[in-house]
């Protein structure tokens, strides 16, 4: 596997892989280890980090523990980025693919209307999104990826468009293939990778924008997340200032992981493929 | 060139248009009845204060009506009022937007001119050590939530070290005027500038980075090394100059979210602009004035972006003749 | 018809508990914290806290209160009632102007009353009994009750029926009145400024009905929207004046720690805030007795104060909340017992339905308070989970009465007649209306018992009625309590006279001084 | 001749860094007024020498490890970055293959031009204004004031290639070094670059080294050659030597590869199997592409289509085979206007007519093996499944590709066997009419001899007709039964190629054959002894 490859011969890779990893890791069997939930009144409040190891990184206002607060956070933020994500990735490729195959009107349609979707101011979108239809994980998820198909759906087509002129596409359409297997089959292995690295970029986008919404309280009440943590430390903050700093320490953490990663997978990708040669 | 200022502008009224009925439609859309949203803090669920409210936001009548006598509200400048402060919403903007826009003004120029000068730097020494501190400086402040980082800098700038104010935009009571007046602002506006601008800046200097080390391997800047032209010049006048021109495209953009991002700088700092308005009328459920907002931040976001499409028009020759 | 004086005292109360006179100094401004910030500071226009503690040093009100609830001058300089109690009479300060210069009269009264009780929940609610309000001189007005009303000095105070100006408010709808854009009062300080989002500037009224007040030149009310903003700016020193109703209580005890801090627990006593939780008695499984209690036992109260309100709280026994008249300290109270809550859920026969616990985003302690309470329910076998609102669709969700659960804390304004009562009256069950009965309590013997309880002028007789009410309440745990919230005032030690009254800082501040 | 030389590079070797030589142990040298032509194929490291010599080597991957570069006789290597600087544009000057790219597309022509005179402090007498222009006018450039107030992309290629050769040679350099200047261009531009050049080098006395792959230019131009192949000289010497007895067999093919002047006479007169009647094109913007162009392919023949870029060649092309609509006009195959067939019933008939394209790297998908993407498409021409790769691998031998290329992925063949496989996969949809649009200009030209020779085998095979669009015009004469040349989206000249070229043709036929460059050599029907004996008297 050439990927796995590049990203092992990178030592900022290998970091950001084993930290991904590890929250990765964390975040799925979060109930498995911690069956009571983030929740819990576990001792007391305002425990400072590394002074009690049952509570490595102490507590908060409650007594709650902030490290299975945070490992739970990494639950929501990931889901979150994770399914928004695939969501816009998904109705993004079609607009965009549909809008580069076709060309012509079809295309001037659908890329007018993601230009709409695009020069509204995203975040604002998201927050009246939500903020109407209630705080949830669906609904936030769903904001999410209403702000962020945009950008994927224009990638999709500025690539669909410009294989779909490569001449190998235009041979494949000429010897008989349909449309839609050629779009299949042709195109979409081709412009796979640079989706690939968008999406990267945008499960980070993802993280963010759903810990601003739980900062400014639009957040879904019943799931622990990072940016609820934020702003349910910022109370507190000049007492016990690691309330605030740690979660949003693990944001940064997560998003620095999957940029450098993004980055890896995307140097190691095309150039294999594309190089011309050297003259 | 006119006929493209007129086609182009012609373009964002219709996505104008677009916006607006889209967001009249989401709030009639939502789950439940507006009016009854509305009548919130202040009607206590009465019935004839909802009643007073259907009438008064017309929603007794069919929705492309409802939708038609919005339009000409807004035609008129007319946001409708504020059921919490009884004041039209326009009102309430034009007050606050002075502050709104020099906050993101400021952040925005911040963010231009360092993360410019930041990625001319990297890209000029690249592989060399002050190309890797940039590289991570900029990774880092894209991957923080610029709230988190804002707290932090009140934390650490406002707490500990005293240094800035941390809320505000003046400091009250002191009577400033004239230039003392505005120092007072600037002091003000050091942190939420800051703190907003850091990701904008990380995004430019890393685009401004990439876009110059790829200019700095098209064939016009090797004819230039082989017209023997020194190097600084090489990199000022034509690769730094040829790579803003896809960052002016990231410059509309980004000046546009930096309004919408002011939400949550507005909110730490305390800054009285529309960011904050918008977030204290979510709270309020004044959905007259979060739709007021979210219109106001839109039009800016339009208008930044065909300022610089046409700007772009006007810098890159080549987009000129199509 | 034989007259009973109450009190003829001008201003000796304040006098009393103020420094002595010759240290009093003219000048120099004053800087609140405020948040959050008042849609409008007109007076009686808008329910929220921060609105009265602005537009009463704007607007005055017939009487205020000592900290010990005794009724004190202010517009009026004296008072009486008729035997009966069915009459009473007001003396008006004579020399009293508006803002604009037009005198002060009877007729002001007249037109407020008019006005507010209308306008005003817990003024409506006693508009029946009261036959009507009549100026009987330029400066005596008249109030003319159905029957006795032994709360009606409490009626009177600043937040049921603050004075506006009758030349302005004669006519029309008052929330619709081009008026309330300019607020004109009576008070000792005037509107100058008002820079939306970031301060409002009050100033001294020079023709204030007292010659030396009021004695600061300038009043600015600082903006600062949230618990950290408040507490970094009192530290550094930006704002003279913060209310912990306004910062974390963590950070009351280190504030109040500083050097040339005071703090003072006073100001409270009025409004009584009493943190309880509406339960939706007449809904499945909520319509259960036993889980009602079982919700009651499993809360540890003293958890409650010392970690979600760092001790800024009383546990409360019931209903009625300690600093208001007539609380019975014998009632029982439910002490925090999870064995008896889950022995009680069992016996209600909860089947492990999802209730919903409605809260609104009013601070960081509310927040705390509300994951507590699920969690607490959660160990003893209540599930429960947070229904996130912003405070209009909390508002909402209440008046609809959809909620199951919803934290709440209310001003008792003294009586329980003005502020407890009201909330178990079953004809207050008024959907549509997120106040008075929002629990949906229905028992005729209570509303029998209070009806009584309300009327009646004896105050011995009026303890016990009220202690039976009580007991009945807490018996069939009508809501579920939480904490007698307090709120100390922070402020500089140069402040004087800061909190005088049982209204704290919504009183008028003519009296506050600065040492320079 | 026995002047010093300006240029004398020694023994050099060009390395990629931690890696391989590519360049190796290069000794050449060029005297004032001399050209000396570096020929090579494509990776033969001819651009490397001269990006070596100018110090523009991309100094992360590559680096000169040994060897000297004498100008003057002083050592380029050891003089320093601020000396070299020095000499390159006022001593030396360079001028590159891509005219376009070579000029930055968003800064005016005066401005870049300017930077030559204030890069080196340089004031010319009468003004940088006037000495531009009149460098701009030496260059045979109509309008130069227009051009420098001009941005580049407001220039035709010829035009901008004329301006970098004014900038070029506006310090009236010692030593000019052209790397591919007019691969990229029409012959007819090419021919006016290429005497540009000779004259601007007469008239400055600058020596010259001209990089170039086609042995038709070297005889156009070089006093001295110098063969490279794979990095190392073949050999070198005076131009007659080289032309007349190559003493590598390596050197004899390049020469073999242009293509011998052999107009065809007799035509065929099969029925036409395609006919496109009156077809009109014209493209948003305005541009004229096709203007009333009718043509019968006929069955069995190769029809050559001729023309320089923006003729309108590749266009009726793409009408024909139905990526492009015409605006109005038919096109009849087996009586039947196909232009006027429902989607569907167009879809039928596609596999009929194939094409192979210019560009073989662009043509095959990079993610599919040889065998998937000629399966795919005999898949969707009825052959089942089992047969599949027994039918590939047959095509492969079809066009005399080894047989274990079936499961290699297209990048790690070589330019010509990628554009065997798409060979391969028109001849797998079983096509009547293959169209092949410029399929040998990206190829090397040994490699092109024999992909014509497969051509004609493939026809004679299976009987196909052959549209063969080229802008070669004795590539077309050699091997089509009939010619269309066009020009400005219209045909100027039809028939045999005999009749095309005969006495009396079109008088842009004319221009186009006396373009033809090395025509001392290659005889291509041109003027060209008038213009040989010219060069003789130098």
């Amino acid at each position: 596997m050439p990927i796995w490859k590049s990203l092992l011969s990178r030592p900022d890779a290998i970091l950001a892989l084993i930290l991904l990893g590890a929250v990765v890791l964390a975040g799925v069997l979060a109930p498995l280890i911690f069956p009571g939930g983030p929740w819990r009144m576990v001792a007391r409040p305002f425990i400072a980090p590394f002074t009690d190891m049952g509570h490595p990184l102490g507590t908060d206002a409650l007594g709650r523990d902030l490290a299975v607060a945070l490992i739970y956070g990494a639950r929501t933020s990931l889901e979150i980025g994770l399914v928004s994500t695939c969501a816009a990735v998904l109705f993004g490729t079609a607009i965009g693919g549909i809008a580069g195959f076709f060309g012509g009107r079809v295309d001037s349609l659908l890329m007018r209307s993601t230009e709409m979707f695009q020069t509204v101011p995203s975040f604002a979108l998201a927050i009246l999104l939500v903020a109407i239809y209630s705080p949830s994980l669906l609904s936030i998820m769903a904001a999410i990826a209403v702000v962020s198909w945009p950008p994927v759906a224009r990638l999709a087509r500025a690539e669909f468009l410009s294989m779909r002129r490569r001449e190998f596409v235009q041979a494949a359409l000429l010897s008989g293939q349909s449309n839609l297997r050629v779009a299949w089959s042709q195109i979409l292995p081709n412009v796979l990778s640079p989706l690939i690295v968008m999406a990267a970029l945008m499960i980070s986008m993802a993280i963010l924008f759903e810990s601003a919404l739980s900062f400014v309280g639009l957040g879904d009440p019943q799931v622990v997340s990072w940016g609820y943590l934020i702003s349910a430390g910022r109370g507190v903050m000049a007492r016990s200032w690691w309330l605030t700093f740690l979660p949003g320490f693990s944001i940064m953490l997560t998003i620095v992981s999957i940029s450098i990663l993004g980055d890896a997978i995307g140097d190691s990708q095309d150039p294999h493929f594309e190089r011309k040669e050297t003259e | 060139m006119l006929k493209t200022v007129v086609s182009e502008t012609a373009k964002r009224l219709v996505v104008i248009l677009f916006v607006v009925t889209g967001a009249f439609l989401l709030v009639r859309a939502a789950p439940g009845d507006p009016a009854a949203f509305m009548a919130g803090e202040a009607g206590s669920g009465d019935p004839a204060f909802i009643a007073h409210l259907r009438a008064q936001m017309g929603l007794d009548r069919p929705l492309p009506v409802q939708l038609g006598y919005y339009l000409r509200d807004l035609a008129a400048l007319d946001l409708g009022q504020s059921y919490r402060e009884g004041r039209p919403v326009f009102d309430m903007i034009a007050e606050r937007l002075p502050n709104t826009l020099a906050l993101a003004g400021a952040a925005f120029l911040l963010a231009l001119v360092m993360g410019t000068a930041a990625g001319f730097l990297a890209a000029i020494h690249r592989g060399r050590l002050i190309d890797r501190l940039i590289s991570i400086g900029s990774v880092l402040f894209f991957s923080s939530p610029y709230y988190w980082v804002a707290l932090m800098a009140i934390l650490l700038f406002s707490g500990k070290l005293g240094w800035f104010p941390s809320h505000g935009t003046q400091t009250i009571g002191a009577g400033y005027t004239g230039m003392r007046a505005l120092a007072d602002y600037l002091h003000h506006l050091v942190l939420p500038a800051t703190a907003s601008a850091l990701f904008s800046m990380a995004i430019y200097a890393r685009l401004v980075r990439a876009s110059m080390i790829e200019t700095a391997n098209a064939l016009f800047v090797k004819a230039a090394h082989a017209r023997g032209m020194a190097p600084v010049w090489i990199w000022l006048r034509h690769v730094l100059r040829t790579s803003l021109l896809p960052i002016t495209t990231m410059a509309g953009v980004q000046a546009g979210q930096l309004v919408a991002g002011t939400i949550l700088t507005e909110t730490v700092f305390a800054w009285p602009g529309i960011g904050r308005l918008m977030y204290e009328a979510l709270g309020a459920r004044d959905y007259n004035v979060v739709i007021g907002v979210f219109l106001v931040t839109s039009m800016i976001v339009i208008l930044s972006n065909l300022v610089v499409d046409l700007l772009y028009r006007f810098v890159d020759p080549r987009t000129r003749a199509a | 018809m034989r007259l009973r004086t109450v009190i003829c005292a001008v201003f000796a109360a304040t006098v009393a508990m103020a420094a002595p006179i010759s240290a009093q100094e003219r000048g120099g401004s004053l800087k609140v914290a405020l948040f959050p910030e008042p849609p409008t500071v007109v007076a009686g226009l808008s329910g929220l806290g921060s609105a009265s503690i602005v537009s009463s040093k704007i607007y005055e009100a017939l009487v205020t209160y000592d900290t010990d609830l005794n009724p004190l001058p202010w517009l009026a300089t004296s008072w009486e009632t008729s035997e009966d109690g069915l009459v009473w009479t007001f003396n008006l300060a004579e020399d009293a102007k508006w803002h604009d210069g037009t005198p002060f009269t009877a007729a002001d009264v007249v037109t407020s009353y008019q006005v507010f009780s209308v306008e005003n929940d817990r003024l409506k609610l006693i508009s029946a009994k009261i036959d009507g309000v009549e100026a009987v001189t330029e400066h005596q007005v008249r109030f003319i009750l159905k029957e006795s009303i032994p709360s009606f000095i409490y009626m009177m105070n600043y937040g049921n029926l603050p004075i506006i100006p009758a030349h302005l408010y004669a006519a029309g709808n008052f929330r619709e009145n081009p008026a309330n854009a300019t607020p004109i009062g009576t008070g000792a300080f005037k509107v100058a400024d008002w820079e939306k989002g970031s301060y409002i500037h009050l100033v001294r009224f020079e023709d204030y009905r007292d010659g030396s007040r009021p004695y600061l030149d300038d009043l600015y009310f600082v903006t600062i929207p949230d618990a950290q903003g408040v507490a970094v700016a009192f530290e550094e020193g930006s704002v003279d004046v913060a209310s912990a109703s306004n910062l974390e209580g963590f950070d009351v005890a280190r504030l109040s720690a500083m050097d040339g801090v005071e703090r003072t627990n006073h100001g409270w006593e009025m409004l009584a805030p009493h943190g309880f939780m509406w339960v939706n008695t007449q809904k499945a499984p909520l319509d259960r007795v036993e889980l009602r209690q079982a919700l009651n036992y499993a809360l540890d109260k003293d958890f409650i104060r010392d970690v979600v309100f760092n001790g800024l709280a009383t546990p409360p026994r019931g209903a009625f909340d300690s600093r208001t008249k007539f609380f019975d300290a014998g009632v029982n109270a439910y002490a925090f017992d999870p064995e008896k809550a889950r022995d009680l859920v069992a016996a209600s026969g909860y089947d492990g339905a999802v209730l919903k616990l409605s809260t609104a985003p009013v601070g960081s302690a509310w927040a705390r308070l509300a994951e507590y309470e699920v969690q607490a329910w959660k160990e003893v076998g209540i599930n429960v989970e947070l229904d996130n609102n912003d405070v209009g669709g909390y508002l909402k969700k209440l008046a609809e009465r959809s909620y199951d659960l919803g934290n709440i804390y209310l001003y008792q304004y003294g009586d329980p007649s003005v502020g407890v009562t009201r909330n178990f009256y079953s004809f207050n069950d008024v959907p549509g209306s997120p106040w008075n009965n929002v629990g949906r309590y229905v028992n005729p013997e209570l509303d029998a018992l209070l009806t009584q309880a309300d009327a009646v002028n004896d105050p011995a007789e009026r303890a016990a009625l009220y202690a039976k009410a009580q007991q009945i309440i807490a018996d069939d745990a009508v809501q579920v309590w939480t904490a007698e919230l307090q709120f100390p005032t922070l402020y500089r030690s140069r402040v004087r006279n800061l909190v005088t009254t049982a209204l704290g800082l919504s009183d008028s501040f003519a009296n506050v001084w600065v040492e320079q | 001749m026995m002047t010093d030389p300006i240029l004398d590079v020694r023994d050099l070797c060009v390395d990629l860094r931690g890696g391989s030589r590519i360049v190796e142990d290069i000794s050449l040298s060029v005297t004032p007024g001399q050209t000396v032509c570096l020929v090579g194929e494509s990776g033969s490291g001819k651009s490397m020498i001269a990006n070596a010599i100018m110090d523009l080597l991309p100094g992360s991957l590559l680096a000169v490890s040994r060897g000297q570069i004498r100008f003057h006789g002083a050592d380029l290597r050891l003089c320093g970055h601020r000396a070299l600087r020095e000499l390159r544009g006022r001593r030396i000057s360079m001028i590159f293959q891509d005219p376009m790219s070579a000029l930055n597309p968003v800064r005016r022509i005066r401005t870049q031009f300017d930077e030559v005179f204030s890069a080196h402090g340089v004031e010319p007498e009468g003004g940088r204004e006037a000495r531009m222009l009149e460098l701009l006018e030496l260059a045979h450039l109509p309008t130069p004031r227009r051009i420098l107030d001009a941005f580049p992309f407001e220039l035709s290629g010829g035009q901008r290639q004329r301006v970098m050769i004014s900038m070029a040679m506006a310090l009236n350099p010692d030593l000019l070094i052209a790397d591919e200047p007019t691969t990229a261009l029409d012959v007819t531009t090419q021919a006016q670059i290429l005497q540009l050049i000779a004259e601007l080098q007469r008239a400055f006395g600058t020596g010259v080294l001209f990089i170039t792959h086609d042995f038709g230019v070297v005889a156009e131009i070089a006093d001295r050659v110098v063969v490279l192949r794979h990095g190392k000289i073949v050999e070198q010497g005076p131009l007659d030597e080289i032309l007349r007895a190559p003493r590598a067999a390596y050197t004899r093919t390049l020469i073999d590869a242009v293509p011998a002047w052999n107009p065809r006479a007799g035509g065929l007169s099969t029925p036409a199997l395609v006919s496109a009647r009156a077809l009109g094109k014209v493209f948003k913007g305005g541009a004229t592409a096709l203007d009333e162009v009718s043509m019968d392919l006929l069955a069995g023949e190769t029809l050559g289509i001729v023309g320089e870029s923006g003729s309108g060649k590749s266009t009726l092309a793409k009408c024909l085979i139905g990526l492009e609509e015409p605006d109005h006009g038919g096109i009849v195959m087996d009586g039947t206007d196909i232009t006027a067939l429902p989607a569907a019933q167009k879809r039928l008939r596609r596999h009929r007519m194939q094409m192979v394209f210019q560009d073989p790297t662009a043509a095959l998908n990079p993610r599919h093996m040889i065998g998937r993407t000629l399966a795919d498409v005999l898949k969707v021409n009825g052959c089942a499944r089992p047969d599949l790769r027994a039918r590939a691998l047959a095509l492969l031998d079809d066009v005399r590709l080894d047989r274990r290329l079936i499961d290699r992925f297209p990048h790690e063949l070589s330019g010509g066997q990628r554009q065997r496989v798409c060979i391969a996969r028109a001849l797998a949809a079983n096509p009547e009419v293959l169209i092949a649009d410029e399929a040998l200009s990206a190829l090397d030209v040994s490699v092109q001899k024999q992909m014509l020779a497969l051509f004609q085998d493939l026809k004679e095979a299976r009987d196909l007709a052959i549209l063969f669009i080229t802008h070669d015009l004795r590539v077309a004469a050699e091997i089509c039964d009939h010619v269309v040349v066009m020009r400005h989206g219209g045909v100027v000249a039809r028939g045999t190629p005999e009749a095309v070229l005969a006495a009396g043709r079109h008088p842009y036929v004319e221009e186009l054959l006396a373009a033809i460059p090395g025509q001392d050599w290659f005889p291509a029907g041109g003027a060209a002894a008038a213009r040989g004996a010219g060069r003789c008297a130098i």
